[in-house]
């Protein structure tokens, strides 16, 4: 079938990976409301300045689950200071291109990441160097 | 396409074989410019002028209450504008449902730029308007009142009759917006008593971008499209041949099958509901239960998201809708669904199933099937639901 | 039909057949909403982006630039509203010459009513517009100058790139009604810095009813047509999408063809006029003889009426027009030819022939041949002929 | 080919009846004017007061020439007194119908034959029972 999505965004659509919670997670971010069609929900595990496991749960459209999903697998396995680089082109990116109109949908991954380090640097009493930007910000860059 | 199940017929309906084949001959050996006094140009007119009685005829009118436009869209602006400008001198004010679809909506907020004032009446939560509402709305600088005859989204049924002996006893000018009920339902403009009428045949087995403002014999209207012959001067411009032929034929089968179609529809309507509503649950039914086209299936289903709905039906092969068409790019809530009281949340996780005379029993019955498991899917990876 | 010589191209151009296989999938198979997120109304959507693609490379536009309406007349009162309402707050005043298309003429009377002033400049003998009278006529008011590429009756060109360099220096808003032009001739919009221009795809082998606006990116217009998110919200409506696909295919032909098509029929066209002019006398040409329309030739007969050679050429199966195919029925005398200084009596007796690529040399002989015959028929029946 | 009119206009149209002029006419009219579309001339020789003979020649679209000749047809050989009574529905009725558009040609014809007749009267030194009428109290009967 015929879609406005790449193939890459179908597949993490229709085959979603790390979908879930992590109920002792070190970090949890909750963005968007329901009102504008999206909450994306990332949990993530940190060993040793590492993100050894990542989940998410998110209500929205496809770009919104796609973009979860490939947020989550980026992160998966890297050192906090590679993360905090992960950015909303870096999911567009690895998804093979987003519609224009969808593109927000990969800032609220990059804003769902940025809380839940911001929770994780908040639960270890460390001032975050995470500076939360609106999409307006993100969008800018 | 092969395979397909189309479930979204208010948006598109595939037209009917004859009538593709009655608008063949006018692709290429009829060419003639129906304005041309010459004999291509009178036989091109002489379709035109069939197209013009079979169309008036689905709808109990005289051929010259027809004019033929390109789009509901344009029916509807052109009611609007139309009225307002030619009746200036008597008023400025205009009353709308807060339902409309955005055609009417946004032409009356362009209405508003120019000076003219714009009352929307709210609907009750089955969407349908008190006629008591449009009374107390009406003043006496009132020109016009639209009101739609049934809501493309929720498929309520409004009480136009009665909406129009208010109107009428006031001799304020009445516009329905019929779009959705013209060749779905019976309909009749005397027994209505509009003055205006918008219909489209996209919706009734027709082509795409032809349809037609219904005129009362006398209503007070300026021209959307100025400065040509055609539709009695009412319209300028070449005509749609082909597409006004198409029309033609697919109201003449609407008018000899109305009473089948909606016979299979609607059995198969409240198969639909009855299905979803045994199978899954934190569902709710849109629109009235009764007083509801015969197509029409509108259902929010708590938790999720509608579009995500949408692709994984689509990867069934099945097509339905997220409300509108509009809405369903937009990311916004549809205004319908929010004035029926619907929260923004249900709004979103809302799908629109339209069915067709293709549907079949099979249909509905593995459309029953994947969608709950679909709806589990995606209720799996929300954040709002709870086990 | 077998047997008809066409002469009356700028009425009606009969679809190539390239033109009408590229429709037939969207008769009945590919049946979508464009506006439909799933598949078929994706389908649907990508066939428009190509025409839209097709058409934009014929003026040298890009694909965004490019709006498509229902016919020229929409395009031309789209423009003519749309950016007298989209700009009432920099000004008042519209500048059109008293040649336009009635589409034009009446737009622009029905902004009148609404306060808007418009300037009507003169064309001279030939029919050309002189760009002084443009630039006497811009004041600090003027928001729009509509100047026609080329007349529909008399055929002649008009320097538009000449009248742009005076508008545009004035940040004036230009639109040209390019109707009889793109497709007849090569149009380019870059170069003739113009910021609207109307055509439809009936004058170059296309379906009726089906045309587009040229809207220059950042040009300010509101719509006509509002409500819906169809053509990035500029025209609501669901699209007719088989007319969109064969107004593709037909500008992709002129396109590749346009060379040659202007060579076939400017070599009829002058054999034409030379025929007439040798062969009757007390005829004039009508219309600039150099800069002309490569399809053009309209001739006044003196002393007879139009209507009547008319219905002789019909019984040789030979199709023209009396100017334009609103004044036939007016049956009153074409502005075009009275802007142009032509008598009433010469004006009723004059006879637009326009050519195609269907038509040969034996067809001109043929027409040459009758046409001595009729006239001296007619004028053997007139009170105002004395040999 | 298809036409606007009906087969009785067109054999008029094709065929005109008493083209012409009468060099010694006993009343001749004319009417309408070329910018308008049609001018009507109209010539009657009448013997004993019967019109022994008519003809016409017309500037004017098809119903025009049409109306004309079927209006010389309609008094050749009545007497003045019946030929008073030949009204424009008359033409238009013997011509099988005329388009609504122009019905103003079958006008022109009675004006045209009542201007003879005027003329008629006014050489013969006989005070007119003619009232010469307008196309629109014509079209009002
Ligand atoms: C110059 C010109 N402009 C506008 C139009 C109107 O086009 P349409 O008949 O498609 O409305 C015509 C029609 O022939 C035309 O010749
Ligand atoms: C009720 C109603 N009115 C108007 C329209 C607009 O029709 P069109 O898309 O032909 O402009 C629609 C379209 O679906 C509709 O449902």
């Amino acid at each position: 079938m015929d879609s406005p999505y790449s193939e890459t965004v179908m597949d993490h659509f229709m085959n979603p990976r790390n979908v879930g919670e992590i109920k002792d997670a070190d970090g949890v971010g909750t963005i968007g409301n329901p009102a504008c069609g999206d909450i994306m929900q990332m949990f993530i595990k940190v060993e040793n300045d590492v993100i050894v496991d990542a989940k998410f749960k998110t209500f929205g459209c496809g770009a919104a689950i796609a973009s979860s999903s490939m947020a989550t697998e980026l992160i998966k396995g890297k050192s906090i200071n590679e993360v905090l680089k992960v950015t909303n082109k870096a999911v567009t990116k690895a998804l093979g291109g987003l519609p224009k109109v969808k593109r927000h949908c990969s800032v609220l991954a990059e804003q769902a990441l940025q809380s839940a380090l911001n929770d994780y640097y908040k639960k270890e009493g460390i001032p975050s160097p995470v500076k939360m930007k609106s999409e307006e910000e993100i969008l800018a860059e | 396409m092969e395979g397909i199940i189309n479930f979204d017929h208010a948006a598109a309906t595939r037209p009917l074989h004859d009538v593709a084949e009655s608008m063949k001959p006018y692709m290429l050996d009829v060419f003639g410019n129906p304005s041309s006094m010459h004999s291509e140009g009178q036989r091109v007119k002489e379709a035109i002028d069939e197209a013009r009685e079979q169309v008036a005829s689905l709808i109990n009118a005289s051929p010259e209450e027809i004019v033929f436009t390109a789009s509901g869209s344009e029916s509807n602006n052109f009611t609007l504008k139309g009225v307002a400008f030619a009746n200036r001198k008597k008023g400025d004010h205009i009353v709308v449902s807060a339902i409309e679809h955005f055609s009417v909506l946004q032409a009356a907020k362009s209405l508003e730029k120019l000076g003219y004032q714009v009352s929307q009446i709210p609907v009750d939560k089955d969407g349908l308007v008190d006629p008591d509402d449009v009374k107390k709305a009406i003043t006496d600088k009132t020109i016009l009142v639209s009101i739609m005859y049934a809501n493309h989204e929720v498929g309520t049924i409004e009480p136009i009759e009665e909406i129009a002996k208010i109107v009428k006893k006031r001799g304020i000018l009445f516009h329905s917006d019929g779009v959705q009920t013209v060749g779905t339902i019976p309909v009749d403009v005397k027994k209505l008593n509009v003055d205006f009428l918008s219909f489209a045949a996209q919706t009734f087995y027709g082509p795409k971008g032809v349809a037609g403002l219904y005129i009362k014999k006398g209503a007070r209207i300026d021209p959307l499209i100025v400065g040509g012959i055609q539709e009695g001067g009412r319209r300028a411009g070449t005509e749609n041949v082909m597409g006004i032929v198409g029309m033609g034929t697919a109201a003449e089968l609407a008018s000899k099958e109305v009473a089948k179609r909606i016979a299979h529809v609607q059995v198969l309507r409240d198969l639909l509901i009855q299905s979803i509503e045994e199978k899954i649950d934190h569902v709710c039914l849109h629109g009235h239960r009764e007083l509801r086209l015969p197509n029409n299936v509108n259902f929010g289903f708590e938790y999720i998201e509608g579009e995500s709905i949408l692709l994984l039906l689509g990867m069934e092969n099945i097509l339905a809708s997220s409300g509108s068409a509009c809405t369903s790019k937009a990311l916004k809530a549809s205004h319908v669904l929010s004035a029926i009281g619907v929260s923004p949340e249900i709004a979103n996780g809302s799908i629109l199933f339209t069915l067709g005379i293709d549907n079949t029993e099979a249909d509905v019955n593995l459309l029953s099937e994947k969608l709950p498991r679909i709806v589990d899917r995606l209720r799996a990876m929300s954040p709002l639901y709870q086990k």
